[in-house]
């Protein structure tokens, strides 16, 4: 019986969960990337010489992580609907009910969220990269922009790459609570698979599955990705 | 132990097989047709002054670098001789003063023109060598990428072009075969020669050395300094900021004595090594200073 | 008019925010709480010199870190209360739904997650103590008990301390997760409030600034306790 | 420099103010009435081996420590000289051998009664003390709480007890005044002596030393070996690994030359340090070791 709900035939839940799957990977890889944006920004900025640049970078990480998943993507579902219909309502007269996209808000939020847990491993590993590998950069008279992309930014990815792997894992767990939006990603799926047949258990665990089975397949990719990065240094003698 | 070490390189300078036992000033001035007066002059600090918060570490230090120089700077630590070998090249901003790259006035910090400004001292930077102490190499980056970076994103020579140069600079420090090496698989000289032909590679006016052999064991310096011995024969302009005495009386052309910020004394090795010396410097050389003979 | 529904009078959600606040507050530090069990057991599991311990350990922390926290809780609501059925309708021959208490399932799920990320920072505090703190308490022939007690554990808990914070504030936030069982703490409070009043934005604002308040005061209280068991570290000197 | 600075702190232990320049076997014979073979035999290891993975580390070592006896265990690193002293208090267990404490058979890892066994193990350490070489006091715990930790839970001291006790070893060890200090305010010196203290507290028959000077810099070995001196001349039974191979020359009333995991020569030291040594203790004592004089 359970095959039969799982399978991808009529009165089967596959081709459901399988879409859900897909959209959760296309979600989460979209919020993860949009998130190294604000992540990125922020880590510049709490470097920043500037006071109320480490202040404003300081809010945003404080506040974003202060405050449940949950209840960001809330705030965002709701203050952009609510933004929107007012400026609909001033501008056209429109006063009726505005649904607004459903996987952008999840990416913004989402993504917003993954920043503020990015710019954390982002400035701890620019910070870890030593002065004089720089200053012997600027020595050669390199333009700034070559400093940054050609040796800051590459020594900063080895550093990076473990927390940036839990950034990415938090994340991908994360686009589940978009499910409340109604966005079809697979928590959704198992959800309304769960609802109309009476099988919760079933359809929530294989949707555990699904999720295992990313993270699992995520970390062998960072993992590959992080010896790559380590060529050269003393440990990876061949 | 390290005493011992230090002292064995130090012999080995001075007693080791060395085809280059020569008055700098003198050679300087074969090699150059015209009188030592006429020779382009590369670098001029002009009293320049540098603060560290509430610490002066330079009160008013000029210093002159014509081409063909070889110019140590000893003095013992915090005497300010690094702090001025990185305002040279514009790593720390001087304070007050000028400073003057072939004739050129360079501008500091809170130039009206920041963009110009930073174009400048790109321009002054790719011009003038720097050999750090911690050699700084880029540990991402194979040997020969090393070498080629700099030919290749300021010069704007072609890959191949910067690999072939970078080849013939290796060659010359003596390290072919490392082409493909990491640096964190060479030792610390052979990792200092590198550095040394990554100054090279961008073919300098002068290159300056901020401490080249203090972070080497004992037992590697003799190979760095016989690289920087042949460099100085080549007629390279050179300022060294340096502990090694023995290898500043036998290859510098001038020796600047830093004390407290200031210049306290500078002339040729020959008179200061000899008894014309100020009683200060005396007693920095009889073994006040660090790692001196 | 935001400030009449907030209030504590009539049409005020006053009273019914102020006790979803102190559910939250109960949820979360019995959360974190009963998570120290399985996590320190977990810790100690992964240092033991049984292979099969190691492995439990392994496999607990890796499944809850890589299933999405709400799934988790889904997956204990259903799971516990399918099992607790069918136990029932076994034994009594009672077929009908029976609801599980959604405090102890909310603890019981939340305080596995948090052990989960509790067991890797108590691990590593352990680890950190120099085997030599533990030889000398050896060499004096203080029994194993006293040993643990009183040299291993403050030393690791001055290590762990900054690390349990952030399991804190996760678990904190976590709790938030649990409204979706149905128990009323500030999420859910908020939730309703915003069904009712159809102000949603206000109230999960104020849910909002409530969180951020409680993660403001526990950071302080973790501070204070940072402080004080880093006395006799050379930093500390007076 | 860590060469001077060790050769002088041998110096000053052989040639500063020394109250205490005796035989020790003679001194353990006057305070003790009856002959040198009837003292109660402390601690007896007997063809005790370890290995560590494919590695052996001790190759059958016997080894009997008496009332009164000052032993220093020396030899190169690798020799197998702190695993012995530390399998005499069963920080690591032998893999072969027996060992016994006043007369009473230890038994080791794998006995049947694994409750039995570790009480008993439990009750050997609380009378035998050990020094560390990296001190290994408790960081968290005041000096004061440091020395009251085994009276007061091994001993079963009250608090009130511990801390008379205490205050009295520290004063013994010239600490006084430094009861509240943490360990870390200490220097490594003084570390040491608290650490001497917190084995002498618990009156143990014997104490066992793990090169206690050897990570204490050089101006700071003496004031450690002068308390290890004294407790020498007031008749402490001590097993000593050391590296100071003048402090073992005066104070130890038996050398055991450890080589390869063997004993390869032992006997009073005036014989050992005299003509009489065999040869591989010769080349160690001239210098083959480190930090031999």
């Amino acid at each position: 019986m359970t095959l039969t709900l799982l399978s991808f035939g009529p009165g089967g839940w596959g081709s459901t969960l399988l879409i859900g799957a897909l959209m959760t990977i296309a979600v989460a890889v979209t919020s993860f990337a949009f998130g190294l944006v604000p992540g990125a920004l922020a880590a510049m900025a709490s470097r920043s010489p500037h006071a109320w640049l480490r202040a404003l970078a300081l809010v945003y990480t404080t506040l974003v992580r202060g405050i449940p998943e949950l209840l960001v993507i809330y705030l965002f579902f709701f203050g952009t609907s609510s933004m929107i219909m007012a400026i609909v309502r001033l501008s056209f007269g429109y006063g009726g009910y505005i649904e607004v996209n459903a996987f952008a808000i999840g990416v913004l939020s989402v993504g917003l969220i993954s920043g503020a847990y990015s710019a954390e491993v982002i400035r701890g590993a620019i910070a870890s990269v030593p002065k004089g590998q720089v200053e012997a950069a600027m020595a050669l008279g390199l333009k700034r922009w070559v400093i940054v992309s050609r040796i800051l930014f590459p020594q900063a990815l080895r550093v990076a790459l473990p927390g940036l792997n839990n950034v990415w894992q938090t994340t991908l767990k994360d686009t589940s609570l978009i499910s409340v939006t109604g966005l079809a990603e697979i928590m959704r799926s198992a959800n309304m698979a769960a609802g109309v047949t009476h099988e919760p258990f079933t359809f929530y665990l294989v949707a555990a599955l699904i999720y295992l089975l990313f993270t699992w397949g995520s970390a062998r990719l960072f993992a590959r990705a992080e010896i790559f990065s380590g060529r050269g240094l003393k440990e990876a003698r061949p | 132990m390290v005493m011992d070490g230090c002292c064995l390189a130090a012999d080995d300078e001075t007693t080791g097989p060395d085809p280059v036992r020569i008055d700098r000033k003198a050679t300087a001035g074969d090699r150059d047709p015209g009188a030592a007066a006429d020779r382009e002059t590369i670098i001029e600090a002009d009293n320049l002054e540098k603060w560290f918060g509430a610490h002066k570490v330079l009160d008013g230090v000029s210093l002159e670098a014509n081409r063909g120089d070889v110019i140590a700077i000893v003095g013992s630590s915090g005497s300010g001789k690094s702090t001025l070998l990185r305002c040279m090249n514009l790593l720390e901003t001087p304070d007050a003063g000028s400073l003057r790259f072939r004739g050129e006035q360079i501008a500091f910090d809170g130039a009206p023109h920041e963009r110009a400004r930073r174009k400048q001292v790109e321009r002054l930077r790719s011009q003038v060598g720097m050999v750090f102490q911690a050699f700084n190499l880029w540990d991402h980056r194979t040997v020969l990428e090393n070498l080629m970076e700099g030919p290749r994103f300021v010069l704007g020579l072609s890959r191949r072009e910067a690999a072939d140069r970078a080849r013939a600079y290796l060659a010359k420090v003596g390290l072919s075969g490392k082409e493909n090496a990491y640096p964190a698989h060479l030792s610390g000289g052979q990792q200092q020669r590198v550095a040394i032909a990554r100054a090279l590679a961008m073919a300098p006016h002068a290159i300056l050395f901020d401490e080249p052999t203090s972070a080497l064991d004992p037992e590697l310096v003799g190979e760095v300094l016989r690289v920087m011995r042949q460099l100085a024969a080549e007629g390279t302009t050179m300022v060294i900021v340096t502990h090694e005495m023995a290898f500043a009386r036998d290859v510098a052309s001038r020796l600047v004595f830093l004390q407290g910020g200031r210049v306290a004394a500078q002339g040729a090795p020959r008179d200061l090594f000899g008894g014309g010396a100020p009683q200060r410097l005396r007693d920095f050389l009889s073994g006040g200073g660090e790692r001196a003979p």
